[in-house]
């Protein structure tokens, strides 16, 4: 089956990774001191309300609109390259049909690709959030339910973010402490794990309430 | 070391900086539109506009050059951290006077994102905007991508700018930017971090012992660390490497700017000047021009950055032009 | 914290220093006689001449200052020390133009004794010498001779050297010095200490957590050492202070100078600034010329002064006068 | 007995200081880094070359030249409070007749009590200068040798050197440091009495070599 989700569903993911960004900037900004100028966590929290906002009653009904809202929103954090990219990111989940979360997901992915080369392996955020978007590709396609299909993203990004440690950074601001970046996480991929484990809370949580999974 | 500087809320802290330099500058540039600094009297209509993008907390970099003779708009970012797209495009659409825009980007990964979706929704506008990149750091190897944009922007805004308040056109403008960015060079040394304004962490560490060469605007490292050197010899591998890079003949024409990282003094400054002139005259390479100061800092690190650029007559003439920029005033 | 400065041997820095001062600017100072710093192009005979003298380490100040419309000559001590009689008998000489010469001096011990011999030698010769003091930290108590001078001498010189330049005579320009350095007050506060180059020496210590208000030129003590404070608490104890000494009243036009110490950023020059004014605008005084940025340094001190001064018609006219000094340039 | 001594005694003289200075420099910064701004010893250093200069073989034969040329030269050395102060000493020791050592002293100290009014007591070179002088006139009145005299203003000096320690600076730059300067001897008194503790091993040296004191 394929999974269309509702604003409010989607309403719910960003809230949920509003709370788990909030309850980690810190270990962000950590890792950013370690490979970047030390500011990451900041602006995720930034990039957070700034999705909060964008999902806020009151806004618009239509869920591709208040993605290319969102989108705009977050390029505005002014937070260096990561809110430029997850800018992109969500603005560009709203080019594809709202029935089809993946089918968003990959649309996002697709508008980031137009702006970075990187790869996973390169050692940024795409070695979070290439894995996830196929795992809810691949739940999809194998007619797994949203709440299963997040589960299996959230775990695919948190095990691409772990093995950034292994890597040295190919792209950003990382690139110029080369070989120091070894054994540190890519702070942009621990984001975006923590993001997608927020969207999984964040989308159960109330499913679970209301009983069904 | 704890951190002891005069702010504020962390987070307010780019605004206030702001504020302060509108209001103490009030003849010469206001904050227009999303806290972009631009001239206090606008470019007579028909002039080609300057506008550039940046990290804050490098003062007087890169907003203490809009002005007269130079830029137009700055687009200041959080500490360190590139402005968004949106704030960009805003400051386009302000700075278009009906005869373009010339977009000025340093070469820093955040900056570069930022502004290639500024260009795609400004095309996507129908606006007449072309950007330029600066990227003379040689540590960064011979990849012009990976080398980052250093103070290599102060004579891109100073000829580019220049040449738009001749009115010369677009395309001319971005000609001049670019060969004023081909013929020019930059390396940096740090001897001791700076701390994050905001996080109040050291952006690096250094031994008490040692220097290097090849370190970036925000502590992104270089390739050179080794012991301390005298200020003599410290001028002298920098030149050499620079001058190697650029390839500099006998009897070439350059300028020669010394910019001071934060802590380093003017005083340390001088006597790093007084080396390079040396050197230049051993070789037979005449010192057209030269500026010795702070233009973008990075807190309170401390360290300098060297650049040289050979110069034709016009980029001459250029530099020479007359300039109302609160840090660059020439008369 | 080990030194870590770019010099070559200490007892080379100052003329190492001036050497490159002078090669970096050829257009607008050079060296005369005994490493005196003098204009490029000497004053047009018949107008006053202006001299000041004053230790090295303290860079721009105070030889960055001489150009047309500000000194003629300025005479460099050693680090931290005041240059002796001879070499500022040779710049009186050398200053007079036929209209006399107007020798502004920075009230410190060592400063003080060498312009006092200075000014006996000179009347021995004949020469036509006024001196005028600068005095305006009001840490030092309400006794004249207990205030040291500051960044005061800034508008002293600029004013004074605006109406020489205007071809005013000596006994007006140095009235005019004079009601300048009257209306002004200045207050310094420190929060990191700097090492004096030539011992590599901390000049004085401070806690991890403290700042003191009142501290002199040199890191001499203040009397004020406090807990570190927001940048808005630190600016208003400051101006409130000066205010009070000054007893300016609403609706009266201020000069308002920020000096950075040397490692203080723009950034939180700015953020100070900002607060200076809001408070200002609170009381109804009127925030009439403003200067943000380093004049007078101490190597890589950590702190600022904050200088208010009560302008009339006649001050800010020679305030806005044009000035080609290497760091001071007025179009 | 007057002593009246030649240019070649007070060349000696001169050459005995230089020596003592050189060998107590760094004290004497150490001294002014705790009172001042820890140039004093390099300001000292620089002064007595510019007097061995103003004494050495081929200049003026004359005492009384070469000590206006010597205050000259130390003036000219550009080290702040001190240098000129005791280029003041020097050249106005040239004021009194050369026949007489204690009144060219006595001069010097005339000289400079034209250029500060700081008294014994103030914590500055005063007060080790001022007794130091005094036990010279009290040598000469009481018909001692230039041998004893310069002993004992030697040994005037030290204490009052010494005793500086227990005063508070109210002139010079150490003046603005108030009570931290308690416990830290003046640096400018204590290269007063190295400097006559040299003039007395200066002179007496050699005359021992000759024989008579
Ligand atoms: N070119 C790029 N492609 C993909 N991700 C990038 C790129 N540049 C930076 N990033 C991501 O951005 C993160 C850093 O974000 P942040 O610290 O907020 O921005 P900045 O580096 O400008 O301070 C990196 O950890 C990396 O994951
Ligand atoms: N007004 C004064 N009268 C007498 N002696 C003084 C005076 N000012 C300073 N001194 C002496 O000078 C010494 C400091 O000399 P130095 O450190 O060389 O000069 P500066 O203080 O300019 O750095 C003090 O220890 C003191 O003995
Ligand atoms: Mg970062
Ligand atoms: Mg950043
Ligand atoms: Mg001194
Ligand atoms: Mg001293």
């Amino acid at each position: 089956m394929t999974s269309g989700i509702s604003k409010a569903d989607f309403a719910r993911m960003i809230a949920g990774a509003a709370a788990t960004i909030r309850s980690q900037h810190a270990v962000l900004s950590e890792l950013d001191c370690a490979a970047g100028d030390g500011d990451h966590g900041a602006t995720m929290l930034r990039t957070v309300d700034r999705l909060e906002k964008a999902f806020a009653p009151g806004g618009p009904e239509d869920l591709k609109t208040c993605l290319k809202d969102a989108g705009w929103s977050v390029l505005g954090v002014d937070g260096g390259a990561s809110s430029s990219l997850l800018g992109v990111f969500f603005g560009g989940m709203a080019d594809a049909a709202a029935n089809d979360m993946t089918g968003m997901f990959e649309a996002g992915l697709a508008a980031l690709r137009k702006q970075t080369k990187a790869q996973p392996g390169d050692k940024t955020m795409m070695d979070a959030l290439v894995p996830a978007i196929q795992a809810l590709r691949a739940a999809a396609d194998s007619g797994k339910s949203v709440h299963e299909a997040l589960f299996d993203a959230a775990a695919a990004a948190r095990a691409g973010a772990e093995a950034t440690r292994s890597l040295t950074a190919r792209y950003g601001r990382a690139k110029f402490l080369g070989e120091k970046t070894l054994g540190h996480a890519d702070p942009g991929a621990v984001s975006i794990s923590l993001l997608f484990e927020g969207f999984y809370k964040g989308f159960s949580n109330l499913k679970g309430e209301s009983g069904n999974a | 070391m704890k951190m002891k500087k005069f702010i504020n809320k962390p987070e307010n802290i780019v605004a206030e900086l702001l504020a302060g330099f509108a209001l103490s500058h009030p003849g010469q540039i206001r904050l227009v539109g999303s806290n972009l600094v631009a001239r206090a009297v606008p470019k007579a209509k028909g002039k080609v506009g300057v506008v550039t993008l940046g990290g804050s907390g490098h003062e007087p970099g890169l907003s203490g050059f809009v002005g007269e003779g130079m830029l137009d708009i700055s687009v200041a970012g959080e500490i360190f951290a590139a402005p968004g797209a949106p704030r960009c495009l805003e400051a386009i659409r302000l700075a278009n006077n009906g005869a373009g825009v010339l977009f000025i980007v340093l070469n820093h990964a955040g900056d570069v994102l930022s502004a290639n979706l500024t260009m795609e929704m400004a095309k996507r506008e129908g606006l007449n905007v072309k950007m330029t990149l600066t990227h003379e750091d040689i540590s960064g190897g011979t990849d012009p991508e990976d080398r980052r944009g250093l103070v290599g922007f102060l004579p891109v805004y100073k000829v580019a700018g220049a040449a738009a308040e001749e009115g010369q056109p677009l395309d001319a403008c971005c000609e001049i930017a670019e060969r004023m960015g081909r013929n020019m060079r930059t390396l940096a040394v740090a001897v001791a971090t700076a701390t994050h304004p905001s996080t109040g962490q050291p952006i690096f560490e250094l031994g008490d012992d040692e220097m290097e060469i090849g370190m970036g605007q925000h502590g992104e490292a270089g390739t050179g660390r080794m012991k301390l050197k005298t200020a003599d010899e410290t001028a002298e591998i920098m030149l050499d490497m620079l001058l190697k890079d650029l390839d500099v003949k006998a009897r070439e024409e350059l300028l020669v700017i010394v910019n001071g990282a934060g802590a380093t003094t003017l005083m340390e400054l001088f006597i790093l000047f007084r080396h390079v002139d040396q050197v230049l005259k051993a070789k037979g390479i005449k010192l057209a021009r030269a500026k010795v100061g702070e233009f973008i800092t990075t807190q309170e690190q401390a360290g300098f950055q060297l650049m040289i650029a050979r110069l034709d007559n016009e980029l001459i003439r250029l530099w020479d032009a007359p300039s109302n920029a609160p840090y660059f005033v020439v008369r």
